[in-house]
């Protein structure tokens, strides 16, 4: 018997559109914020830093405010992983906890980022020098923190590795994926230190490399995750069905 | 109802240490006005009525008295190190 | 034991008995001696942060401060940016332990909240504050004193978030009736919150015993968060040792 | 453990550990960490000795006299509800830890109303080195101090459970508030009396 509308509607599968409606608001704001097309240059002085807040104050500020109020939506999206990842027979669900524990610093520090330029953009006419200091850390806390990502896909290789189950939850794939955005990522850590060449913060490994793994890994993930929540929805069916021709035979 | 002992035993120890608290708080107010210069013979009293007084809480109160040996060490040696430093380093100020 | 993991039949597979049991769990408490240490090399060897440089010094002694160690804040940092995440790992590895007391998942939850909370304002700010600060060198000096008191006063200054998840620690293993951790390791965890009341001066003074390099405020804090978290090593390994195979923890 | 409650309270046995290893565990690492305070003490008193004499006159001896009997008090009630326990008279035991419980509010009265007292007076914390230590160290005893009331709420749950009723639990809350007592005792010589 095919699932009614109501149970197909259930908390995994609204936290995946939720994630797939902001992650494409948030891929909007992304483009549409003057400082990533082209990705401002560490090198630049405090004037033309200065100078560009000035210019680009009002699509700064549109952007930012889109990605303060959508950027925290994924949470939903992340703690659906989790569930899967303690579905999963592994010995003992502690990656689960310690892959929760990553993902909620990952999301307060790009809260922060967040708030740093905006508080640049607040009063371009402000002294140079302290718009480009509020500039350099909003772009360090936005860049250079991938621990926590570089966390959470470890705990997500090695949970989908010693999924004991006949039929894994995430295939094997997804692990050597994780792994692989996870190495992509590292080297944009570098993006605190260097002010030119790739690993600088608008650097080819720092910023295109990073953001496009981290994109990727998210897109990859929804549809996973889709997949998964179909198979765990024809499990619990079988099971129910199973129960059912159980209760007949005893009758 | 007869004291129990070990009752008598805590009351005489309260009054012991209570008298102790007021000669010790009676030595410092006589010496009230000239409190500007600070006096040896005054400090280590205060400093010895103190050791006693702990010395008191830590066998009966705490029941030390009757504790393992390690225990009564270790609490006599908290004692003796933290008074000790304390009389030498007023010695030295 | 109260309460059964959800989908027990799935957990049980063939595959199970031939790979090292627990493996996920050793893997988790070997991570904690590791980010210790490092984290103990970057903040004390590299960055210079513990013990801290001193409060009371005008602009020019905090600039010569960075000037001196500029390379060095940079490789410390930039390491932290990527292993950061080993920390959350260290924290998932509690929360599981905490989850197989008998008390309910509440003091967790709490737990883990807390250390998320205590992450970025804990650890991470001192690293962008710092990094940002040797970032540039023609930065203006008095922004690089901003910096100075930034990092160094969210790192010995961050008490609320400490003290809630020592408090929460200490409250589980209490109540907690199938002793995971002894008793006495709940008075030493309780023990600690003394010592961050004693580090609330350090937003007052500048120099002395209660400043935030002074004695009481930050080396007896130190010395006994040393204590502690080399009690928690050692009792997680025998935790883990003495977690029978196929113990039901609470979902 | 053997429960001692049946043993008469008059020959004790050759030695019996009170309360448990774990709450000796937490006193004495207590005990050890204001240890240090007072050492560190030491150390600025030596460095200001003016500052620390000139200020030592302005606390009021009387009350810190007073606050040591009250609490000597309650630890005489403590002690005494110890050993009424032991001889099964819970009703007497509860009312004496009650009675240590109010003693312990009445120090913490009595505490308040001395710093209320020295602040109205402008000695506050930031004044200088002296006031920095007194009202840090007597904060962290105050501290303790309310964290024992909470024990002894804890003790007096223990007595009135017919189904508890533990030996150790109520040694342990006793010792902690000893513990308490003692550390006052070196806190009021050497923060009042000592010159």
């Amino acid at each position: 018997m095919a699932p009614t509308r109501s149970e197909r509607l259930n908390a995994q599968s609204v936290s995946l559109w939720l994630a797939l409606v902001f992650g494409a608001v948030l891929l909007g704001a992304f483009v549409s914020f003057p400082g990533f097309f082209p990705p401002m240059s560490p090198d630049a002085s405090a004037q033309q830093v200065a100078a560009f807040y000035e210019h680009h104050q009002a699509m700064i500020r549109a952007s930012m405010v889109v990605f303060n109020l959508c950027g925290v939506m994924l949470v939903p999206f992340f703690m659906v992983i989790v569930y899967q990842m303690k579905r999963m027979a592994t010995p003992t669900q502690v990656l689960a906890y310690g892959y929760l524990s990553a993902a909620a610093s990952g999301v307060t520090l790009f809260a922060v980022a967040n708030l740093f330029w905006l508080i640049a953009a607040f009063r371009p006419d402000r002294d140079p020098q302290q718009i480009q200091l509020l500039n350099d850390l909003a772009w360090i806390t936005f860049i250079a923190p991938v621990g926590m990502i570089v966390a959470q896909n470890v705990c997500l290789a090695l949970a989908v590795y010693l999924d004991g189950r006949a039929e894994p939850i995430f295939p094997r794939w997804v692990g050597h994926f994780s792994i692989a955005v996870a190495l992509a990522m590292v080297p944009a850590a570098g993006a605190a230190v260097f002010r030119t060449g790739p690993l600088a913060w608008d650097g080819a490994i720092s910023f295109w490399l990073r953001n496009s793994a981290y994109g990727a890994f998210l897109v990859v993930m929804f549809f996973v995750l889709r997949r998964a929540i179909e198979r765990e929805r024809g499990e619990e069916l079988d099971a129910a069905a199973e129960l059912q021709l159980h209760a007949e035979a005893v009758r | 109802m007869r004291r129990i002992p070990a009752e008598a035993r805590i009351d005489c120890v309260w009054i012991l240490l209570s008298g102790l608290t007021v000669v010790a708080w009676g030595l410092a107010k006589v010496h009230g006005e000239h409190r500007l210069t600070p006096s040896g013979p005054e400090t280590v009293a205060v400093l010895a009525i103190a050791s006693v007084k702990s010395r008191l809480i830590i066998r009966q109160y705490m029941e030390v008295r009757t504790a393992p040996t390690c225990l009564r060490r270790a609490t006599d040696a908290w004692l003796v190190v933290v008074m000790v430093t304390i009389a030498v380093m007023y010695a030295y100020a | 034991m109260t309460g059964a993991t959800a989908a027990l039949p799935a957990r049980v597979s063939a595959r199970d008995d031939q790979r090292s049991p627990k493996l996920d769990l050793w893997i988790c408490w070997w991570v904690f001696p590791a980010f210790y240490t490092l984290f103990g090399l970057i903040f004390v060897v590299l960055t210079r942060v513990m013990p801290p440089p001193r409060p009371g010094v005008g602009v020019d002694q905090i600039n010569s401060f960075f000037h001196a160690h500029g390379t060095t804040i940079k490789l410390g940092f930039a390491l932290l940016m990527v292993f950061i995440g080993l920390a959350s790992v260290t924290n998932g590895l509690v929360a599981f332990q905490m989850k197989r007391m008998s008390v309910k998942p509440i003091f967790t939850y709490a737990y883990i909240a807390t250390l998320a909370v205590g992450a970025v304002p804990g650890a991470l700010f001192a690293a962008f504050a710092f990094l940002a600060a040797v970032f540039r060198p023609d930065r203006d000096p008095h922004l690089v004193a901003l910096l100075y008191d930034v990092g160094l006063l969210t790192f010995v200054g961050s008490l609320g978030c400490f003290t809630t998840n020592y408090l929460v620690l200490a409250l589980a293993i209490a109540l907690d009736k199938n002793k995971v951790f002894p008793m006495w390791m709940a008075y030493i965890t309780f023990w600690q919150i003394a010592t961050e009341l004693l580090a609330a001066p350090v937003f007052v003074f500048q120099k002395g015993a209660f400043a935030w390099n002074g004695a009481i405020s930050f080396y007896e804090g130190t010395v006994i968060f040393v204590v502690f978290l080399g009690c928690l090593i050692v009792l997680l390994r025998r935790a883990i040792q003495q977690q029978p195979m196929d113990e039901l923890v609470q979902d | 453990m053997v429960s001692i409650l049946e043993t008469t309270p008059t020959e004790q046995p050759r030695w019996h550990l009170p309360g448990d290893i774990n709450i000796w565990v937490f006193v004495l690492a207590d005990l050890f960490s204001f240890a240090f305070y007072f050492v560190v003490f030491m150390v600025y008193r030596i460095e200001h000795g003016s500052v620390f004499l000139d200020s030592q006159r302005h606390l009021n001896l009387t009350t810190g006299a007073l606050n040591t009997l009250v609490l000597l008090a309650s630890s005489r009630f403590v002690a005494l509800a110890v050993q009424t326990a032991r001889t099964g008279d819970y009703r007497r035991a509860t009312r004496l830890v009650s009675l240590g419980g109010l003693c312990g509010i009445l120090f913490t009265l009595i505490k308040s109303y001395e710093w209320f007292r020295e602040i109205a007076d402008g000695f506050t914390l930031p004044r200088n080195e002296f006031f920095m230590f007194y009202f840090s160290i007597t904060g962290v005893h105050l501290f303790h101090v309310l964290i024992g009331l909470l024990v002894l709420a804890l003790i007096l749950r223990e007595l009135r459970e017919p189904s508890l009723r533990r030996a150790s639990m109520v040694e342990a809350g006793a010792i902690y508030w000893h513990m308490v007592d003692l550390v006052w005792i070196v806190i009021f010589a050497l923060l009042y009396l000592a010159r």
